[in-house]
Formats: structure tokens, C-alpha cells, sequence
């Protein structure tokens, strides 16, 4: 204990070293950000221009109602469930090397929810109406439809970004304390309204862990609960295909599967960006890679057991899909996406070498969540060209209109990731303390 | 030096520690001089496992949860059933008041009522234990414990007590003094 | 009190759909212009005008709903014994040629050189003056073509007509001519027989489209409903033999597909079983006559020919033995070639064989009655009347042209060159309401009345049970400046003086219609006054006798030679036959500027807003040629290039396209959308009727470059199967 | 319309009606003719799409007939179904509108609420029948074709859904004639446009409530069937199977 310094003794280095993201800003930053910002721009004008002329700008028509803005909803909640997931599942289980990973983890479900609850309004044919789905006392005495799986959504959604929030705010207090006392100027202010008082008093500390004890369980039954009823969205609907039992435990799991993939990327670039190889090992991409491992086999198994049982049913209505899907009109997506999200990672990750590899295990990532998008739009748009009426079966491509909105939303997420890259310490300051100590302990 | 003088200023001392040599001893030390542990706080950069000092900290969050839960039931039951009685519609054969509905949409209000409450009181315990002038110090975060004792306005009592922390090895010691009328 | 606001707002919270509201804010809705100065006008309280259909031919009664001065919709007259209160589709868009955005406004003088399009807003004074000025000058030498009027319309162009000693063309492209000159080589009568299709229990039809356009098609479909289900205890059979299943052939129990031509010697085939099997009682005259004809071709040689089995022939036979009220119908493609009128007869003689002559259930002539207009419909002129016509204008013998709602430079075939009447003629004047493709080449133009905002009469003599004359009366107040045509005629012919002033004394054609009817309504010898019957006549939409006796008709079939058709262009480099069908929404074009109808998918295709080329799918694999390929389609005399669809239902030497696109103008819907099939046709004619053979061309197909999807309503695109549809019980 | 009781009453769950609307299709009458589908147009003011929307496949028919093919040339069969909304009693569109622009009325109309529906489309996906329309866009008549359009219908903006009414218009006027007489409806009293254009009388319209009504005697016909029954939509609409051997 004398021969290697104390956690005691580094914690100086460590303060300076998590801290610097938020002192230090290169110039390659401010052109990310202001590449970012022009993809945004974009993106708001295609919206603008949407909401002027019609939603008839998207290539959707009679009988696919529904494309890629509902696509692009499934695929963002499911990406808010890396944080929740890393940090609420991890947490319980104390796995301790979840510490380094777990703020930036937040972080995502976060800004993934804030982009999330924008594709519901692309999607609106008359967004300018939106209010109508928000509860409230009306001259008309109408009140949204609460039987509408819709509504479902609506209010768990709303109950999974309040708590979210909650949930990445309360870990962040003591870091903001730290940083109220080492940042100057106009945030100087701002943390110390954030840090509420904050002196790491036994006490205060007691009621914080109690409170993260406490918040954390539940948290995890929200995210369930919540991507769970995106699933009923689908499954609540006779549409064929989609009429299906095992919809709210699949897209459970295959939300957790992209959350994964993304955090592997985010993990890597900001370890890279700002230096973080102390923190963030090797072993963290190992465990990660494990992790995407399980999600694999268990979302492979899924989907297996689903489309068995419409092969072996043989019903016409859902055999038309499965068709499309295996050799039809979808066949190259399809397998494009099986082989993204389930071969590609099944066929690498189980080498224990290749888990050791973090450039590897971001690529991984990135694949994933290519495949996991197409899987999204497959799960739409398939069912819905191939309704019970055959006289009505046809195609769908997202148009231009809709690629900009997706594009230009997808530069927003990376914006206010960026942002908040800029004010929030990325790695948990006072865990990874925590964590190093019990390192040394034990 | 100030002459012991009646003022209604109350005093608070800092000590600061080396986490290695800061050890139940020292806090015996200062016990054994009479001052009882309800007086002491102990300031750190990360939470200690073990509470050195044994003063009850009672703090009822389970319960609050529970009670925000129960409340966010209400509210639940509220939406998917109250509002929909409210105006009755029917649609699709549905019952005006269908019982899935509503467990889903008390669930997920449950939830968020009981983690909002939760939250808001662990926000209030937070912000307002800090009465009594304990002020964090920067340097307690690079990595070293504080004591910090409660002095009435006695001004002596303050100087015995901070000679006393630096026999107790503190490598520095400070004492506040909080202007009562502020 | 409260409790009542409340339920009030809930209400406007959810007006139902189709609520009171006028839902669309043009300001339009908001003022009510008086067109009719008329007391019994309330804002938003419709008023239903009786009136006559006059899309077509077939004389349906029709209602129109008027609100604030404004027509919205057209249905059925009930009372009407054409069409019993139903109308199709071409009917009820009537009202999207009233309202139409491209309607002339006013009369137009031609600008620069004639066919350039480009025209003068002028006044009336002008226009008439002028226009008298070439009545004057083209003394003797004027003609008109127009699509058939009838009643007193009829009446006043043929007296000015023979007065100025001009020429009145009636012409209407399927106006059935081949089927008139059948039956009047038949039944030595030119009215069309009633086909008692209601009351008949097995039907055979050689590719008569009678649920599409032929004769009168509501009233056909009218009859079919009944003729299917409207007996408790019968339904009739129905087969259609045609090479191409056409929308009416989808309907019947068996479509038989055959060779396009030998529709006569498929006839032949069962008439010559009847007399084998000695099926039929016919008088010795027949029987011999009879013989000779039926017996002209050996029965597997026909089989051969028509590529129909002999035991099909047999069974056609021998069904319309057994059943009790068997009726035979002839037209369409059966028409449509060289041979047409012979084959007609054929199916007559066929008919005569079965006894459906004056059978119920059969064909039943009425006795002629005087109508209020004292004269049916003028007959009329078939192709080759209008290339004699051609001929006059080409030695100058014509000089004057009128125009009257007739687009010969759409509807006839260019090989017939008959833009010669348009480059020979020294004036043309034009009473059409829209710029198509002959008017557009005129060089006055005095726009007509809509039907709808204007006086006139139909008289309905054939192909009913009982005569129909009907009233249409102004249900509208003229939109624009435009004038009643026959108001025009009487205003030019009071111009030219004596002797024409006192042949047609009326100011209006409005006079000289209840001038007419006085003596009709009066000769009835009934109490009330002139006015009330008029009125009342009005009200009902017309005047129809009943129980008017059936006249006993002679059959006068001569012993008939069977000739094969002939076809143009030779099949080894035009291996295809081509069939052009009158598309159901546009029928021969002059529906194309509707944009209901450009959006009403064809039923079969479900194709809209265009043309296209349907080939058999055996065809079009040989070919290598796949659905939506663009295609060029060329025969001896023109080539139009289309999309392809594949169509089951069709010959596979054969290849059919919708008539009525392909306007060189006729307003922003029609104009420069898809091709006109006419472009292939050659001079081919049915020599005794001197109707063109539209089936009497040979082209060939080959694949261009490009390709496009065509609007259709059935998105797949893919001729989809029945599927689940069955399960649930099948259609 | 608003002041009459009877249409109050309409929107209140609890008032029982004493009508419930039927439709009764004959595919052995209907010969495909369409004349319903512009008989439809004119009626319920229904855009016109134009070539370009019309080839997107957004051209809007609240009754258009479904053409299937059977077997090959030479024995090949087209079969034609029309298909409209089947406003079914228990309808898959209603509960999954979230804003209740879709609901289902005391006399067994599907109703869909304009001015309510925000566009969310998922009664679109929900409808096995794919009766539903959608307003892609804005609508638009060239002058002066809007002088046509029928004022007791509303036009439908952009953003909206819409489909076949049964044609409550004509309903309401119906009802309201009739209790100004203080009776009920008579049969046939009624007809949607579709009905009263169908020169084969293919199309028949009626009260299901009333024992002696056509639509109740043709529905009980061996002949009847609901489309996709197995569903358990329980449709408005019976449709009676083509006869062929």
C-alpha cells in the first residue's frame, strides 16, 4: 500500500485528468460541431418543408402508413437503453467494471429520448394538432383515448425520460460540486445551482446512495415496461405479422442489443478523443463484447422462434410477409440485416481475442446498429405492403424529404452529445474514485 | 486574540486529514475531550463504508417512495379510467373502462410518481443538511477527510478545539465563524 | 341548461363525418349568387331539376340536385323507363363538363393560320354576322357534321339544313351501325329491337359490350341485375364469346375466347347443330334458305377456323335448346371487322332458330308511335358517308363546315385523311364548348350551352320497351356567354330572311319546343290547360305511353355467304391483331377532359390518367417483353408507343387498347395524355354498312426503350390471386 | 343539426338507437361498372388526386372495385369486389385512435371526426380492408370545379384521414325527415350515393333493426358471408357470393 500511490493520492490526477474535457476545447471540436450544425440546419429545413406542403413529401401511401419516422422512433428508444441498461442492470449486479462506462451510458439514453419524442411529431400529419394528445382539462370535455396503445406510449415515455433524467442527474452531484469548485466564469454558477449545496458530507452521501438504491430497480422496470409497450404499439394491431406474442420481450432485447452496440462505439471515440486509456481498458471492450454476445444469441433466438412459427403455421396472411422477407421484395435487406446483427457478431465475438480488439468491437457496433435500423424498417414496412386484400400489396422507399429528416436528426443526437460532452463529466468522478479504492481494498 | 466576550456568533472548525492517518483514534481523542458526536461531521470525496461516528442518520426515502407510488396509481386509474367515463365513447367493442388499460397506465404513473417523489426529497436532504456552516473544501476532493466540529459561540472553546485536531494530526486547521444574524 | 351548451360542444368537438359544416373555406361557399331569379331558392335547400342525360346516345332521364344555383349532383330519374332511376359513371360526370375549367366562354375568332389555335375573344353581334356573312356566301354549299341530336334540335338542324340545301351529318363513332343495317337486312326495319334481357334465361352474346357502352348500358345493367337475381326461383345463364374478355365478358358464367373475325362461323357452327339435331321449327322458307347457309362449312373445319371445340359448339347448341327463354346478342368485336354485318345476321338468323323474335325474353320491336316531335332520330352516318363527304369538299361541291360537338379529326383514323374536309373547307364554324382537336381548327367559334343550362328533348324510339321522350330543361343559369345553338341557328336564319323565316318562325328553340309538345300534350285530350300538363311533363322529366302494342315483324333473312374477314397488312410482318375498345370512363375521347373520369380506373387493368398496350402474358414472354416495358406498336399506317400491361384475358395473337386518350387538345386533363389507337388504324370497312373495321388492322409490338408505371389502382401491379378472399368464402 | 334531439342523442353512448345501417353487396349483380365510384366522388366531395398522386398510389376511393384474376388464358376468370368501409362493430380502427377521431356511433357507423384526427394513421394500418384514405396533401379543385362540391360535406384538409360515411348526410336528412312525421325510417328510404347510382341494384342499404327490411332478409341468404369473418370485425357490410358452377 505505500509502494504504488493511494486512490488517495491520485485523486489530484484524477480530478485533472476527467475534468479536462470541460476546460480544454480544440479547434477540430468547434468544426465538428459546426459540421454538425449544418446537417441540423438541414434537417430543419426538410421538417419546415414537410409541415408546409404535407406529410404527402414522404414516400408513404394507402396501405403503408406507417415508414421510416416510426422506424427511426423504435431504433432512438432502443438506443436509450444502453445507459439505463449499462448503469440500472450493472448497478444492481455490482459489477464493478461498469464504472468508467456508466455516465456516458446516461448520457446517450438521454439525448437518444430527446430525439426519440421529435420522430412522433415528423410522423403527425397535422403536427400543428399535437396538444390533442396531451391530457388535459378541455372545453370540448375530450380526453385523449387511454385504449390507444399509443397513449401507452405517450405516457411511458414520458415516465422514462422524467426518470432518466432523474436517474443521470443524482450520480452527477458530487462531480458537480467538484467542478463548481474548479471551473470558473458563468458555469462556475451554474454548477453550483446543479451541485445543490453539495459538501460530501456522511449524510449527504448516505441519502444519495439510498436515493441511486432506491431509483435504480424501478428504473430498470421502466425501461422494460417502456420498450416493451413500443412493442405493443405493433402487436396490439391485427396487421399481420405483427399480431404477435413475443413482440414486447424482442424489441426489449433488441433495443438493449443496439443501446450496446452504441455505447461500444461512444466508449471507444471518447476514450480515443480525449485520452481516456487509463479509464477505460480493454477489459471494459472484453466485458462489452460479452455483453453484445449474450443480446446476440438471445435476439437470434427470438426471432428464430417467431418466424418458425409462422413457417411451420403456414397462414396465407403471414406467410405473404415472411415470403417478402425471404426471397420477395425485402430479401436483400433482410438478409443484409440478419447477417449484420446476428452472423457478423455471433461469427467475431465469440473469439476471446477479437473482444480484446476495441477498433473491432466499435466496428461490431457500428454493424449492429446499421442492421438493427434495417431490422426496424422491416419490422414496419413488410407487414403493413402485404395486407390481407392482395389486390392492395405494394412497395415502399423512404423518400428524400425523409432521408434529410432522418440524417439531419441523427447530426442533432450527435450535437447534443457533443455538447454535453462539454459539461458533464464523461466518466462518473467520484465512482471511478469509489472503484479504485475497492480496487486497493480488496 | 479576542477576549472571551458574550457574542452570538457560533463558530465552526475544519480539520483537514490524510486519509491514511486519519483513524478512529483521533475521533476517540476529540471524543474523550468531551464533544459528543452529534457536534462532528466528517467530510469526504467519496462515501465511507464504515460511519465512524455513530449519530442516527434517519432518513424515511422508502417510505416517500411507496407513498408516490400509491399516489401515481391514483393518477393512473385517473387517465385510463376516470377520463374515459368522463365522456364515454365506444370504440371497436372496447370497454369504456378496460382493465388492462388501466393496470398499464397506472404502472407506468406508479413509476413515475415514485421515482419524481423519491428524487425531490433526496434533493431537499441534500440541499438543506448543510445549516449549521459545514462549507465543502476544494481540497477535501484532491484526496484528503475532514472533521469539521460545531462550536456554540464560545470563541475559546473554538481555539481549544483546533489546537486539539492538530495534536490529532491534522495537517490543517481553520475555524469559521457564521455571523448568527445572517 | 348548462348540461345542454355542454352537449352542444361535445358535439361540435365530434361533428360525425360529413357534418353540416362546409367544411372548405373558399370563399365561394360563403355568397350565394341568384343565378335563377327565382323565389323558391333557400340557401342550403336543394332543389332536384328533372332533365336528360345527353353523354351518350341512350336518352337516360336524370335529376339534378341544385343548391344556391349550383348543380352538384346528377342521379337517375326514377320514373325514367330508360334507366329506372340509375345512371353510370360518364352520366354523372356531366356535371365536370358543366363546371369544367376549360370551357370556351364566349365566341372566338381564329387568329394567324388555321390549326395554329390561336383565337380572338369577339361579341356575339360580330360572330353572328359574320357567320351569316359565309351562310350567304357558301349559299348550297355548307355542311355539318355533328354527334346525333335528337328531338327538336333534330328536327330544326334538318329543316335549315335542307333549306340552305346543305349537307347534315350525324356521326357517332360507336354509334352501332353495323348492328342497324344487320337488323334492317334482317327485320326490314331501321329501329333497333328491344333485347328483353330482364325476362330472358340464358344469354349467349358474340362480344356484345351491352354493360359497357353498347345501345344503352344502364338499361342493360338494369336488366342484368334482374336477369341474374331478380327471380325468385331462376337465374340466368350467360355466355360471352369474344377474343377479348371485356368487362361484360368478366361478368358472364363462361367467357369462350376465339378467333377475332369468326365470331359469323362460330354461329354457323350452332346454328348448323340446331338444324342436325333438328332443335329448331322454322317455316319451309327458312329451313331451305337456312340450310344452305348453316351447312356451308363442315363443323370440325369451323372448329378450326374459330378455335372453339367442336363439343363446345355442340354444347352451346343444345343449351340454348333447353332453356326456355334463350336470347342471342352480337356486337362489339364482333362488329368490328370487315365481316361485321354479316355476322350480325348470323346471330339474327340464330335468333330467328331459337324463336326469340318477338318473344319475351327476346327481341321485341314496338309500334311507332308519333312522338312530340314528329320524326325519330335522322339515321345515322357511318364512315364511309363521311369519306363521300370528304370527297364533296375535295371538288368544292362543300365549302362551309359547321361543327357540332363531333371530333372526327380524334375519332377517325388519320390514314382515312379526313383533315382534307378541314384543308379543302373555306370556313369553319364550331358550336363545341371545348377547344378539341377539329374545333381547334375552326375559324369561328360559338360556343353552345351546356346540356345542363339548356332547353332541349329526347326522343327514345328503339331498344326500349316503350317510346321515352323526354325533356331536359335548364336546371343551371348559363355560366359564361355562351348561347343555345338552336337559339344561334334561329337567330341566323331570321338573318338570312324569307323563305327560312317563316319555315321556323320561333325566336327560341325553347318556343319552338312547347310549340311541339302543345300539340302532343293537347292531342292527349285531358282537362287541364296546356301549361299544367307542360309542367307536369317537366316535372316527370318527360312523356312515355304505356302499353304500347308489339309489332309484328317479318323476318326477311336472305340465304347468307359466310366471308372471313379481311385484315390489313400482311401476318407475317404484322403477326398481331389489334383491337381498340372504347374505354368505359372515356368512351370514344369525350370523356377525357373529366377528370372523374381520368381517375376512374379501368376495371380490368385498373389503369387511370393514361393509355396503355395489354398483351396476352404467353405473348409478352415471347416477346420478352415484362409488365410497365414501354413498347412501340406499329402497323402499315402509324405507330404509338405505351406502357404494357399484361392481360390475361386476351388472344394471344392479339393485342388491345383503350380508346379516348391521345388529344392533341380538348383542355388540361385530356390534352398530351397517353395515345390515340386510331393512329394504327387503316381503311378497312365493313362494305355493307360502310362502318370502319377498327378490328381489321395488323400491327406488330416490339420493346423500346424506358418504361414508366402507369397509375393504377391496384398497387401490386402483379394480377394478384385470390387469396385470402376465398377463404372467407370466395366471390 | 345541432338543436335537433335525435342528433344530439347520436353522440351520447348511453342513447340507445333504435337503427343499425347495414349494406348488403350482391357480387352476383355487380357487374364492375363503377358507376358507384363517381356516384361516391360527386356525393362526399372526394379530391381529385391527379396523374402524379395517383401513381404514388395515393388516389382516394371510398368505393373502389377489387379486380382478382383466376386461372389462365383460356380459362381465366376476373372477379370483381368492392370494397368500401365495412363499418364493423367491432372495429380494429376505433381503439387504437388516440385522439378518439375514430369511434363508433349508436346506430353502427364507423364515424371519423375531421376537425379531431391529427393524422397519426395507425387506424390506417389497423383497417383489415384497407378502406381507409389518407389527405396526403392539401386538396384541390381547378376553377370552377369546386362549385360542384356538396356543402353538407365537408372537404378534408391535408393531414387527415378519411373514408366511406354510409353517407351520413343523407342519413341525418333521412332521420330528420322522418321524426319531423314523428315515424320511423322507411326501407329504402335511404340511399347512399353508391345504392342509388348501382344499375344492377348490386348494392342495398338498409336498417338491420328492422326485421322486414331487405338488407335483413338478403343477410340471412345462404349466399352471405362478411369479409375475412374469421377476423371477428363482425362487419356492417354482408356481401352475397357469385354464383358459378
Amino acid at each position: 500500500m505505500t509502494d504504488r500511490p493511494t486512490v488517495w493520492e491520485e485523486m489530484p490526477k484524477i480530478n485533472r485528468d476527467l475534468l479536462s474535457p470541460l476546460q480544454t476545447t480544440t479547434w477540430t471540436y468547434y468544426l465538428w460541431v459546426g459540421v454538425l450544425s449544418c446537417f441540423v440546419a438541414a434537417g430543419a429545413g426538410a421538417w419546415t418543408y414537410q409541415i408546409q406542403t404535407g406529410i404527402g413529401q414522404t414516400d408513404l401511401h394507402h396501405p403503408i402508413f406507417w415508414g421510416s419516422y416510426i422506424a427511426s422512433f423504435v431504433f432512438w428508444i432502443g438506443v436509450s437503453h444502453s445507459g439505463t441498461f449499462i448503469s440500472g442492470v450493472l448497478r444492481l449486479t455490482n459489477a464493478e467494471w461498469r464504472r468508467p462506462v456508466t455516465r456516458m451510458a446516461e448520457l446517450m439514453t438521454v439525448v437518444a429520448l430527446l430525439v426519440t419524442t421529435l420522430f412522433v411529431f415528423y410522423h403527425l400529419g397535422r403536427v400543428w394538432r399535437f396538444y390533442y394528445l396531451i391530457p388535459y382539462p378541455n372545453q370540448r370535455e375530450l380526453w385523449p383515448n387511454f385504449r390507444s396503445p399509443l397513449m401507452w406510449d405517450a405516457t411511458a415515455i414520458f415516465t422514462y425520460a422524467t426518470a432518466s433524467t432523474i436517474y443521470i442527474y443524482l450520480p452527477l452531484i458530487p462531480d458537480f460540486a467538484l467542478a463548481r469548485d474548479r471551473i470558473q466564469g458563468w458555469r462556475k454558477t451554474v454548477y453550483g445551482w446543479l451541485a445543490i449545496g453539495w459538501h460530501g458530507s456522511q449524510a449527504q452521501w448516505r441519502t444519495l446512495e439510498m436515493a441511486i438504491r432506491i431509483i435504480t430497480p424501478l428504473i430498470v422496470m421502466v425501461m422494460i415496461s417502456v420498450h416493451s409497450i413500443v412493442g405493443f404499439d405493433f402487436s396490439m394491431a391485427l396487421v399481420p405479422a405483427w399480431h404477435s406474442t413475443i413482440f414486447a420481450p424482442y424489441f426489449v432485447v433488441g433495443a438493449v442489443h443496439s443501446g450496446l452496440g452504441m455505447v461500444v462505439i461512444g466508449l471507444y471515440t471518447l476514450r480515443r478523443v480525449y485520452r481516456l486509456h487509463e479509464y477505460v481498458r480493454t477489459e471494459h471492450f472484453e466485458k462489452l463484447g460479452k455483453l453484445l454476445l449474450v443480446t446476440t444469441l438471445l435476439l437470434a433466438y427470438m426471432y428464430f422462434a417467431e418466424q418458425l412459427t409462422v413457417w411451420y403455421g403456414q397462414v396465407p396472411d403471414h406467410m405473404a410477409v415472411q415470403n417478402s422477407l425471404l426471397y420477395g421484395a425485402y430479401a436483400v435487406p433482410f438478409w443484409f440485416m440478419v447477417s449484420c446483427i446476428y452472423i457478423i457478431p455471433l461469427v467475431t465475438l465469440v473469439w476471446p481475442r477479437f473482444r480484446q480488439w476495441p477498433v473491432g468491437l466499435m466496428m461490431i457496433g457500428l454493424i449492429i446498429n446499421l442492421g438493427m435500423y434495417i431490422e426496424r424498417m422491416l419490422i414496419i414496412v413488410p407487414p403493413l405492403a402485404r395486407p390481407r386484400l392482395s389486390f392492395q400489396w405494394d412497395e415502399y422507399f423512404p423518400s428524400l424529404i425523409e432521408f434529410a429528416i432522418l440524417v439531419g436528426t441523427l447530426a442533432l443526437a450527435l450535437l447534443l452529445y457533443s455538447l454535453a460532452v462539454k459539461f458533464v463529466p464523461v466518466i462518473s468522478i467520484w465512482e471511478e474514485k469509489l472503484g479504485k479504492k475497492h480496487a486497493q481494498e480488496h | 486574540m479576542p477576549k472571551n466576550t458574550e457574542t452570538t456568533d457560533r463558530h465552526v472548525v475544519l480539520g483537514l486529514f490524510n486519509p491514511a492517518t486519519f483513524l478512529p483514534p483521533v475521533l476517540e481523542h476529540i471524543r474523550s475531550q468531551g464533544i459528543p458526536d452529534l457536534l462532528m461531521e466528517i467530510l469526504s470525496p467519496l462515501p465511507l463504508e464504515t460511519s465512524l461516528l455513530n449519530k442516527p442518520v434517519r432518513i424515511p426515502l422508502h417510505r416517500l417512495t411507496i407513498i408516490g407510488g400509491i399516489v401515481g396509481i391514483g393518477v393512473g386509474i385517473f387517465f385510463a379510467a376516470g377520463t374515459a367515463l368522463l365522456f364515454p365513447l365506444v370504440t371497436g367493442g372496447k370497454p369504456i373502462v378496460s382493465i388492462p388499460v388501466v393496470g398499464i397506465i397506472s404502472y407506468e404513473t406508479m413509476m413515475l410518481m415514485a421515482i419524481v417523489v423519491t428524487f425531490l426529497a433526496t434533493a431537499i436532504k441534500i440541499a438543506f443538511v448543510q445549516q449549521s456552516g459545514l462549507r465543502n473544501d476544494p481540497r477535501i476532493d484532491e484526496g484528503s477527510v475532514g472533521l469539521s466540529i460545531q462550536v456554540g459561540n464560545d470563541t475559546a472553546k473554538a481555539h481549544t478545539i483546533s489546537q486539539l485536531l492538530q495534536e490529532a494530526g491534522a495537517f490543517e486547521v481553520e475555524i469559521r465563524t457564521i455571523a448568527s444574524d445572517s | 341548461m348548462n348540461l345542454y351548451r355542454r352537449t352542444l360542444l361535445k358535439i361540435l368537438g365530434l361533428t360525425a363525418a360529413g357534418s353540416s359544416l362546409p367544411g372548405c373555406e373558399r370563399e365561394v361557399h360563403n355568397l350565394v349568387p341568384y343565378l335563377l331569379p327565382d323565389d323558391n331558392i333557400v340557401p342550403g335547400v336543394a332543389n332536384w331539376y328533372t332533365s336528360t342525360c345527353q353523354e351518350c346516345e341512350a336518352g337516360c332521364g336524370t335529376i339534378v340536385r341544385v343548391m344556391e344555383g349550383r348543380a352538384k349532383k346528377i342521379e337517375g330519374n326514377p320514373k325514367h323507363p330508360v334507366n329506372e332511376g340509375k345512371l353510370c359513371a360518364r352520366g354523372q360526370a356531366a356535371l365536370q363538363g358543366l363546371y369544367n375549367p376549360d370551357r370556351l366562354q364566349g365566341p372566338l375568332r381564329r387568329e394567324g393560320k388555321r390549326g395554329q389555335g390561336q383565337f380572338r375573344p369577339i361579341t356575339w353581334e360580330e360572330g353572328l354576322a359574320e357567320w351569316v356573312e359565309q351562310l350567304r356566301t357558301h349559299a348550297g354549299k355548307s355542311a355539318m357534321i355533328t354527334r346525333p341530336v335528337s328531338g327538336t334540335l333534330a328536327s330544326l338542324l334538318t329543316t335549315l339544313m335542307d333549306s340552305l340545301s346543305g349537307r347534315l351529318v350525324m356521326y357517332e363513332s360507336t354509334g352501332e351501325q353495323t348492328l342497324r343495317t344487320a337488323n334492317h337486312l334482317s327485320f326490314g326495319t331501321h329501329d333497333l329491337p328491344y333485347y328483353d334481357l330482364a325476362n330472358a334465361d340464358y344469354l349467349l352474346s358474340f362480344g356484345a359490350p351491352f354493360l359497357e357502352h353498347w345501345l344503352s348500358p344502364v338499361s342493360f345493367g338494369v336488366a342484368y341485375g334482374k336477369f341474374r337475381q331478380g327471380r325468385p326461383l331462376v337465374r340466368g345463364r350467360f355466355i360471352q364469346v369474344e377474343p377479348r374478355l371485356s368487362l361484360t365478358a368478366s361478368n358472364a358464367d363462361q367467357w369462350i375466347p376465339l378467333r377475332p373475325g369468326t365470331e359469323g362461323l362460330l354461329a354457323i357452327g350452332i346454328g348448323q347443330v340446331l338444324l342436325r339435331d333438328g332443335l329448331t321449327e322454322l317455316s319451309s322458307f327458312h329451313r331451305t334458305s337456312f340450310h344452305q347457309t348453316f351447312s356451308a362449312f363442315s363443323l370440325e373445319d369451323i372448329s378450326t377456323k374459330t378455335e372453339v371445340s367442336e363439343e363446345m359448339i355442340t354444347q352451346l347448341a343444345h343449351e340454348l335448346t333447353s332453356a326456355n327463354a334463350p336470347l342471342i346478342l352480337g356486337g362489339g368485336p364482333a362488329a368490328a371487322q370487315t365481316n361485321g354485318t354479316t355476322t350480325l345476321i348470323l346471330i339474327n338468323a340464330l335468333n330467328v332458330m331459337i324463336g326469340a323474335i318477338g318473344r319475351r325474353g327476346g327481341l321485341q320491336w314496338m309500334e311507332p308511335q308519333i312522338s312530340p316531335v314528329d320524326l325519330a332520330r335522322p339515321g345515322l352516318a357511318s364512315e364511309l358517308t363521311l369519306m363521300d363527304l370528304a370527297g364533296e369538299f375535295e371538288q368544292g361541291s362543300r365549302t362551309l363546315l359547321h361543327l357540332y360537338r363531333a371530333d372526327p379529326l380524334f375519332t377517325l383514323p388519320p390514314s382515312l385523311k379526313f383533315e382534307r374536309v378541314f384543308d379543302h373547307a373555306q370556313f369553319i364554324v364550331s358550336f363545341s364548348s371545348f377547344l378539341d382537336d377539329s374545333t381547334s381548327m375552326a375559324d369561328l367559334i360559338l360556343p353552345d350551352h351546356d346540356p345542363l343550362e339548356s332547353w332541349g328533348d329526347v326522343v327514345q324510339q328503339d331498344t326500349i320497351p316503350v317510346p321515352a321522350w323526354s325533356v331536359s330543361q335548364p336546371v343551371v343559369r348559363a355560366l359564361y356567354d355562351t348561347r343555345p345553338i338552336g337559339d344561334v341557328w334561329l337567330d341566323a336564319a331570321h338573318r338570312l330572311g324569307e323563305p327560312l323565316r317563316e319555315r321556323v318562325p320561333w325566336n327560341t328553340l325553347h318556343d319552338m319546343l312547347k310549340s311541339r309538345w302543345q300539340t302532343v300534350l293537347t292531342k292527349h285530350d285531358s282537362p287541364q290547360s296546356f301549361e299544367t300538363r307542360w309542367r307536369e311533363t317537366l316535372q316527370e322529366g318527360g312523356l312515355w305511353p304505356s302499353n304500347i302494342p308489339m309489332r309484328q315483324t317479318n323476318t326477311v333473312i336472305p340465304s347468307i355467304t359466310y366471308k372471313p374477314p379481311e385484315f390489313l397488312g400482311n401476318s407475317s410482318e404484322y403477326p398481331l391483331y389489334c383491337y381498340p375498345y372504347p374505354s368505359l370512363g372515356l368512351h370514344d375521347g369525350r370523356g377525357a377532359n373529366r377528370p372523374w373520369l381520368q381517375e376512374l380506373p379501368d376495371p380490368l387493368t385498373t389503369g387511370m390518367w393514361g393509355s396503355w398496350i395489354e398483351l396476352n402474358p404467353t405473348t409478352a414472354k415471347a416477346l420478352g417483353i415484362h409488365p410497365g416495358d414501354r413498347v412501340r406498336v406499329t402497323s402499315g399506317y402509324g405507330s404509338i408507343e405505351a406502357s404494357v400491361m399484361v392481360f390475361p384475358g386476351l388472344h394471344p395473337d392479339m393485342i388491345a387498347i383503350p380508346m379516348g386518350q391521345g388529344h392533341r387538345a380538348y383542355g388540361r386533363y385530356a390534352k398530351g395524355r397517353g395515345v390515340n389507337p386510331m393512329v394504327l388504324l387503316g381503311p378497312s370497312f365493313d362494305g355493307q354498312s360502310g362502318s370502319l373495321a377498327t378490328g381489321g388492322t395488323r400491327v406488330r409490338v416490339e420493346r423500346i426503350k424506358g418504361g414508366s408505371r402507369l397509375p393504377m389502382l391496384e398497387e401490386s401491379g402483379k394480377n394478384p390471386v385470390i387469396g385470402r378472399i376465398q377463404e372467407t368464402g370466395g366471390l | 343539426m345541432s338543436q335537433d334531439p335525435q342528433a344530439t342523442e347520436e353522440y351520447s353512448k348511453t342513447a340507445a338507437s333504435p337503427y343499425k345501417w347495414e349494406m348488403v353487396v350482391d357480387l352476383d349483380r355487380c357487374s364492375g361498372c363503377e358507376a358507384c365510384v363517381v356516384a361516391c366522388h360527386a356525393e362526399n366531395n372526394i379530391r381529385i388526386s391527379g396523374e402524379e398522386e395517383a401513381a404514388e398510389g395515393r388516389a382516394i376511393n371510398w368505393i373502389r372495385i377489387e379486380r382478382y384474376w383466376e386461372g389462365d388464358y383460356p380459362n381465366v376468370k376476373a372477379k370483381f369486389l368492392p370494397v368500401m368501409c365495412q363499418h364493423c362493430d367491432d372495429a380494429p380502427c376505433e381503439p387504437v385512435c388516440p385522439v378518439y377521431a375514430s369511434y363508433h356511433t349508436p346506430e353502427g357507423l364507423n364515424a371519423q371526426v375531421y376537425n379531431r384526427c391529427i393524422g397519426v394513421r395507425y387506424c390506417g394500418n389497423n383497417c383489415p380492408y384497407v378502406a381507409r384514405q389518407f389527405n396526403w396533401f392539401d386538396p384541390h379543385w381547378d376553377e370552377p370545379l369546386a362549385e360542384q362540391l356538396n356543402p353538407d360535406v365537408s372537404v378534408r384538409s391535408g393531414g387527415v384521414m378519411e373514408k366511406c360515411t354510409f353517407c351520413v348526410q343523407r342519413i341525418r336528412s333521412g332521420k330528420e325527415a322522418a321524426h319531423k312525421e314523428g315515424r320511423r325510417v322507411r326501407d329504402g328510404e335511404i340511399t347512399p350515393a353508391c345504392v342509388q347510382s348501382c344499375p344492377t341494384s348490386a348494392l342495398i342499404f338498409g336498417d338491420r333493426n328492422d326485421p322486414d327490411s331487405r338488407v335483413s332478409h338478403l343477410k340471412k341468404s345462404r349466399r352471405g358471408f362478411h369479409l375475412m369473418e374469421s377476423l371477428g370485425t363482425h362487419p356492417a357490410v354482408t356481401y352475397l357470393r357469385r354464383l358459378s358452377e
